[in-house]
């Protein structure tokens, strides 16, 4: 059986801890493993932050919309919102670039910059397109 | 520290050592740069031994592990910090990134400020 | 802090679990009790069931919104769709009749028509009102 | 029984009781007439004394609520229904209908099924 459920939020960073427990709750009903959940939270957060905070300059009362699909063995993660879209030059530099942080000099550790490498690291497949002004990125996680 | 951060830290001390005690579940960049500020406020203060207390944080993001590698920063090497009680998200995260090898990992605060007390 | 998330699914009833769960989950950030959230979940259970049922004659496909506003003290559940209203007098006599079953006769047992009254009982306040074809209840729970 | 119902429950058998144990955390309106079903099916080939194992279900509604009093109906006078491991809202509906005062409540289905067997 495959469900659905749409949560929108306003453009404001404490509404997104509702969304990531919203879609923590719902991924019970599927056979998703505690670690997979974790990527996948992960994953939303940084999208949804990143929305606000560099889409739309973090302005609040702008709507961020994130649909689920529950089916037996995926779980599909489609964000959609009106803000400016994800550069394609840093999308995709981040997604050939790894995670690992040069930890050979402390001061010069990064502070930021990590959010779009641990979005694509949360899925199996990303996807990203702008229509009519709309950014939609679609995250799979397949287990 | 302002008193409007006492939902989010509460400190202690052990040994010559300021515990920060992480006071929320969720850790994420709509409570990181106060998390940031409040913990660089006391290392200001003279604090330079610390442990980051993450026992009841269930999740972390990335602006809030920016604000971890911030407060190492501060700490720089005139002193110690080390963290205590990560797990699930944290621990991913702290994985993931690889900062689990540089940072001072301890299953409990005690452990973690017996380890860092200054000599 | 108020925080806000609207939650919205197709008009299909295995949908509801997925409100419920993520309306659970995200009361975990107020004060609500464990008793209050079950009375909570009850009526907003019974609510969207009837509008699935009822409002949308058991059609799929038809959108069914859940605004959910978390305050210190309040949480308030809106619920909006474009299908059939909840009769007005339905409402009122599930308003003034209490939900004790008759019990001396098993054979005279109702199977149904216990909704409205769970509703009604579930918040300590209701409201319901139609503009523009849209019915929306509003439940506040007070704690 | 459809085979399709064997996400939904599962039966045994306890001293010539049929226990229909409940597999599902939410019994609501999605799946209230196969539960309906399911259990009137096997009255309805001869089984008079049965218990409704609800330990598993976390969750019910009034559709779910108004499926146990078909059963009930069914059951009738020729055998006997008991209900065990009832909880949380399952419980909580009950009491607010008042039908905890005919329901023949137990905590565990053989304690249920000792109640009720056939003599
Ligand atoms: N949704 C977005 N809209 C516009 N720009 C974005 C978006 N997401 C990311 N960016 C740009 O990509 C950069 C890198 O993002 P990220 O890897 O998440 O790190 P950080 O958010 O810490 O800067 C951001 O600084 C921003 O310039
Ligand atoms: N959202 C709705 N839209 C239209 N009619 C409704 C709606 N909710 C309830 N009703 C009407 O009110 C009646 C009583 O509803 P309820 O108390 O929930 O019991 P039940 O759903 O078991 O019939 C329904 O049978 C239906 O006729």
């Amino acid at each position: 059986m495959v469900r659905s459920i749409t949560f929108t939020i306003d453009s404001h960073l404490a509404n997104v801890a509702l969304v990531a427990m919203s879609l923590r709750s719902i991924c019970s009903l599927v056979a998703l493993s505690p670690e997979e959940l974790d990527e996948l939270e992960i994953g939303v957060v940084e999208a949804l932050n990143n929305v606000i905070k560099h889409g739309y300059d973090n302005t609040p009362g702008l709507p961020v919309t994130t649909a689920v699909t529950l089916e037996d063995h995926q779980v599909t993660v489609q964000i959609s919102d009106r803000g400016k879209r994800i550069p394609a030059e840093l999308l995709d530099r981040a997604r050939t670039s790894c995670l690992d942080m040069d930890t050979d000099d402390l001061t010069k550790l990064p502070e930021g910059g990590m959010g779009l490498r641990l979005i694509i690291s949360s899925a199996n497949s990303l996807e990203y397109h702008v229509d009519d002004g709309i950014n939609t990125l679609i995250l799979e996680k397949i287990f | 520290m302002e008193p409007s951060d006492s939902d989010l830290v509460e400190t202690t001390h052990h040994e010559g050592v300021l515990i920060v005690r992480l006071l929320t579940k969720r850790l994420d960049a709509s409570v990181a740069p106060r998390f940031k500020t409040a913990v660089t406020d006391h290392i200001a203060s003279g604090h330079q031994y610390l442990v980051l207390d993450l026992t009841a944080v269930d999740f972390m993001d990335s602006s809030a592990l920016g604000a971890v590698v911030s407060c190492m920063k501060a700490v720089g090497s005139r002193g110690s910090l080390a963290i205590s009680g990560a797990h699930g998200t944290v621990m991913k995260l702290f994985k993931l990134t690889r900062l689990d090898r540089v940072l001072n990992l301890h299953d409990t605060p005690e452990g973690a400020a017996q380890a860092i007390k200054p000599s």
